[in-house]
């Protein structure tokens, strides 16, 4: 892809927090005006640095989908989506008639073995309620639903061991 | 003299163990597994023992006829049993000593005494050691259970006997909950541990937990190594220790440290040992629970004090006479220790597996890492998720707090995320700062689990944009599916 | 427009355009030798071409015709000549532009012009540059040699026409050795380089080494970007650089850049270049050469500038006008590059050659790390000494020297001996910080080539006590045959 | 070795400093009379770092002959000695009494190119003078003669490609 002289904005798909950037021949970023000297090196050790002006952090793009990028700087994740100021009005007109799917899947997370099931077929949950326990690695980690809907599938019990990816839950939003 | 020990243990631990061994000119023994066959520990130990195929499903280390067998096979001294598995059965020290095999720790007695809470509630209460009011023993049935706590008054906890490390606790905040939560907790303590006994007790909203180191030989010699302030909790796990503790007076730090020796004393206790307290926003302490092996934020006392607590096990188990008296302990300067762990903070600390691909760790002086792991180490979900704790000294605590924090800025570990960017925000909260934080800590006190650097998030956003502008090829696994788990949870963090 | 360049070098350099390329969206070729086919520039290149089997025994970066073949072969745009190998040869730049191949360097007449010393120094006294006394052009017999010498007064240097880097150098203290020099330094040259022209220059003892790095373009717009100290060298070897000169007030600054750009200009200079001078106590600067390639310390230039010099002989080899004017240059704080050779500097800098075990790298902000080797990377008689450069940048000199000291405090490599310590001792160095050195500094004003650390040596001694009495195993390589050459050059330096 | 109480010396071999240190059961080290707490450890990057008091460097043992050990600490080498009272008395006197060969040979520290020879069979050369140049890694290594003596064999020539080891000049030692 090739830009010239181009507006970009970084948006931190967590806190919409929008970083606007200009783009000069892909490589001479600005902002605010100012001048930023950016430079993307891998170090002697294996470690990935990124500097700005100076200022130097050991990161990485963790993941890639499309325009969105996860990036582990000083072991924080962030995750942007990169967008042209016609892409960022493209996208809220879009977001605003999207229709969602309706069916939400929670999958295991890590290989461990399920402690609690506190859900049942039938029921309603909130978001961010508690539907189950999975202990791996010795430590308890209670699964909270993502979304508002109705439990429809219960896909294994407690005592059961999973693996990583089985299905456990299925959801219809509401 | 021990001149062998079979290590019954893996990880920093293990390495930990050897390392004072090797120092010692005692051979050690550590064991290979088929889970772990390439682990940093075996190379830390002088001669490696392949586990044997056994007839029983029992992990290794919790294997007592299979761990004492080999120690005789390989005409072994002693066993000691680290932190976590069999360090606090007393079958397997019995099973030691019956085999002659020297059990590096306290008497299986005193380990069977302790390990039951009732009981060695009682034995504090002889002692003269404070406790919360509670049932003083198994509540026998539900009216019991509703008269004791209508007694001590709420809120109370239940508590299953053999529970531990938090699993077993329900919290009984009025009158009208009791009945049903009596059910509750004893039919999962049933299920849970095999045993439905439960007791009641007094619960401490929000205390300080605050924990004595004490060292006692053959002889009766009992001194304390001061106290570890261990309030940064996130469900009942311990993340940043730190000795001594902000909170203590020295008057109280007296009254604490007589009252851990006192219960030491009393069952004539050998080897290192903790006694955990509850301290109240008053002042007032409680006796928790004793615990009989070396613990995971030891190096802390070993840092304030310049001795080797393993050495002292090891010399203790000998039967050597403590090497040193209380007077020449002194409790100098202030040391943190900061648990680095492969989770993903901002996913509710969900555990974080892979491949440790790269390290970088800190330089400064007055620092120590101790780890089990090295570059290409897999973290997988068969262990705990500890990598590596930071342990700094300085003259003060401030001076303290300003080496971890610029200790763990050098320290990074590509391929797993850890929790050194917590302990940073740790480090960095006021409220810790000032020492009055108690174990309701990380749930009230810090509005972001994280430490973001100077403009770490714009580094970040400009890596993106230049990633996007150069469709780099370093993009590490194309996450095409991204977990809803991880994703919500870092959502409701954030 | 350059879309595609051939990278005709290897190491840290080969890593540093291939750098600039990558974010200039241009590809990159690397050229894979038999001699270190797993080198690291080769993963920063986007394609490598392994270097053809030929019938000549000319070292690859070193074939002309097979260099060029391969960029047309491939279809490549441009070729980077980097440093060293053919970087200053006319020929291959002539050779590249008769084959359409775009050389990233000025012309091959200028390269051809300032190549020649000779013609070089007419060039500059055309210019109006200062130059030293001496024979104004090969010197033709004994006769001429005893006449100039004794006209422009002792001491002399005389210099083979073809000589370099320092060699083919003979310095002639008074008039009874002027003949005898005269003819072993003319048979030595005849020798050496096939060709027997010297020439006589007046001798400067003890002079400072400032180059001055000019840019121009192909519309004639030609300015400077400041100069570089380079006083710090061994046998003629720069070891340590830093940008701007402590030695320059801003009156001679000007006139010195001024010197430069006039040079250049009446050269129709393209691309980025140094001119190279020395300075003398009394403020009166000489013509000494002009470099018309990348040098090994343009980092520090572009700290202070805050200008990607590969990027500017890119874009001038495209035909861009410079982006920037004289006006826009600002010399910003202060820059120091610390080379670090695989050297044993205790050995009289002897070469250290082994396999790079393991890198701790320095993390501090505002600092740079130019390297071509990693983990793993094994250092060869093959190429030259250079492991890595680091680079840092600060508002102040003094804040340079601290950040270079403490960078290197945490720079350290396992496997072979470095110049670390070497670049620790000249920054801890008072002459050096007083900024008062010249090219004798290493000579005479260094009482120990290597910095040591407080408590260092009690540290060594105590470890090989610990050694002794625990016959530990981490021995490397049982050195049963210390090599009486190292040992003694050892003794002599400390 | 077991050693009970001891007193132990590191002698600098290069400039004969002394460190006497107290040695209690092998691994208590005291200086002055005041306790060292010293520790070795392998860090998770492959570095060993030796501490003493919290004073923390990246240190190796490079080379072990006998009773001598080569430390490389912050990347500078250090030889020493290690003595008990009673065997650095036995050294002296013996050393009084030694009689040192009487030839030194010369061989190349690294493989390279012989550049030039400054000496002939039958010269007299001073300790510390120009033996010969031998190029390596593109520098010009000038060999000094570690004695002082009469040069008694030549074995190689100008122009020549040596080996590591290979024999370049005999002296006998005056």
């Amino acid at each position: 892809m090739k830009l010239k002289n181009e507006k970009l904005i970084a948006v931190n798909t967590m806190t919409d927090k929008h970083y606007p950037v200009s783009v000069k021949k892909n490589y001479e970023f600005s902002v605010d005006k100012k001048k930023i000297d950016l430079s993307v090196i891998k170090e002697a050790d294996g470690f990935t640095i990124v500097s700005a002006n100076g200022v130097r952090y050991p990161a990485e793009v963790i993941s890639k989908k499309q325009n969105t990028y996860e990036i582990l700087i000083n072991g924080v994740s962030y995750t942007f989506a990169v967008e042209t100021p016609f892409s960022l009005i493209r996208k809220k007109v879009l977001s605003a008639n999207k229709i969602f799917s309706k069916n939400e899947s929670i999958k295991a997370p890590v290989p461990g073995k399920i402690l609690d099931i506190f859900v049942q077929p039938g029921q309603t949950i909130e978001q961010g309620k508690p539907l189950l326990i999975l202990e791996a690695m010795k430590m308890q980690n209670i699964i909270n639903s993502p979304v508002k809907g109705v439990i429809t599938k219960i896909s294994t019990n407690i005592g059961n061991t999973v693996a990583k990816n089985d299905m456990l839950i299925e959801i219809e939003k509401i | 003299m021990i001149k062998s020990i079979l290590i019954a243990n893996r990880g920093e631990i293990a390495v930990r163990i050897a390392r004072t061994a090797k120092k010692m000119g005692i051979k050690t023994f550590g064991i290979r597994t088929k889970k772990e066959p390439n682990a940093v520990y075996l190379s830390a130990v002088d001669l490696i023992i392949d586990f044997p195929e056994t007839q029983n499903s029992i992990p290794e280390f919790l294997d007592i006829e299979t761990l004492v067998q080999l120690a005789k096979e390989h005409k072994i001294n002693a066993i000691h049993p680290g932190y976590g598995y069999l360090s606090e059965n007393a079958d397997f020290a019995e099973h030691c000593v019956k085999n002659k095999i020297v059990f590096i720790g306290p008497s299986p007695e005193v380990i069977r005494m302790m390990g039951d809470k009732i009981i060695a509630k009682e034995i504090a209460e002889q002692s003269g050691v404070p406790l919360l009011k509670g049932s003083n023993g198994s509540v026998k049935n539900e009216k019991e259970a509703v008269a004791i706590a209508n007694k001590i008054g709420y809120p109370v906890i239940i508590k299953a006997k053999a529970g531990g490390g938090g699993r077993g606790m329900r919290i009984v905040n009025d009158a009208s909950e009791i009945s049903q939560m009596y059910q509750m907790a004893s039919s999962e303590a049933l299920n849970a541990f095999n045993d439905a006994s439960v007791f009641i007790e007094k619960y401490l909203q929000n205390p300080k937990h605050i924990e004595v180191q004490i060292v006692g030989d053959s002889k009766g010699n009992v001194i304390h190594l001061g106290e570890r302030e261990c309030s940064v909790q996130r469900k009942h796990q311990k993340l940043l220790e730190e000795a001594p503790s902000p909170a203590l007076t020295p008057d109280l730090r007296e009254r604490m440290t007589s009252a851990a020796i006192n219960l030491a004393k009393s069952v004539k206790y050998e080897s290192v040992g903790t006694v955990e307290f509850l301290l109240d926003k008053g002042g007032n302490f409680y006796f928790m629970e004793m615990n009989t092996r070396i613990q995971v934020e030891h190096p802390v006392t070993e840092m304030i004090t310049n001795l080797d607590l393993i050495e002292l096990q090891i010399r203790i188990a000998s039967g050597e006479k403590l090497p040193v008296k209380q007077k020449d302990i002194n409790l100098n300067g202030w040391a943190i220790e900061c648990r680095i762990n492969a989770e993903d903070v901002q996913a509710d600390f969900s555990p974080s597996i892979g491949v440790i691909r790269n390290l970088r760790l800190p330089q400064n002086n007055n620092i120590r890492i101790d780890t089990g792991v090295n570059c290409g180490s897999e973290i997988t979900t068969w262990f705990d998720s500890m990598v590596a704790k930071l342990i700094v000294h300085a003259p003060t605590r401030k001076e303290a707090i300003d080496l971890a924090m610029s200790s763990l800025r050098q320290f990074h570990v590509k391929g797993i995320k850890t929790t050194i960017p917590f302990c940073k925000a740790v480090l960095n909260n006021s409220v810790f700062q000032k020492g009055t934080f108690d174990t309701s800590f990380i749930e009230k006190e810090m509005p972001s689990l994280v430490f973001q650097e100077k403009d770490e998030e714009l580094l970040a956003a400009l890596l993106a944009l230049y990633t996007h502008t150069h469709e780099m090829e370093s993009v590490v696994g194309n996450e095409s599916n991204i977990d809803p788990w991880v994703l919500n949870k870092r959502m409701k963090d954030l």
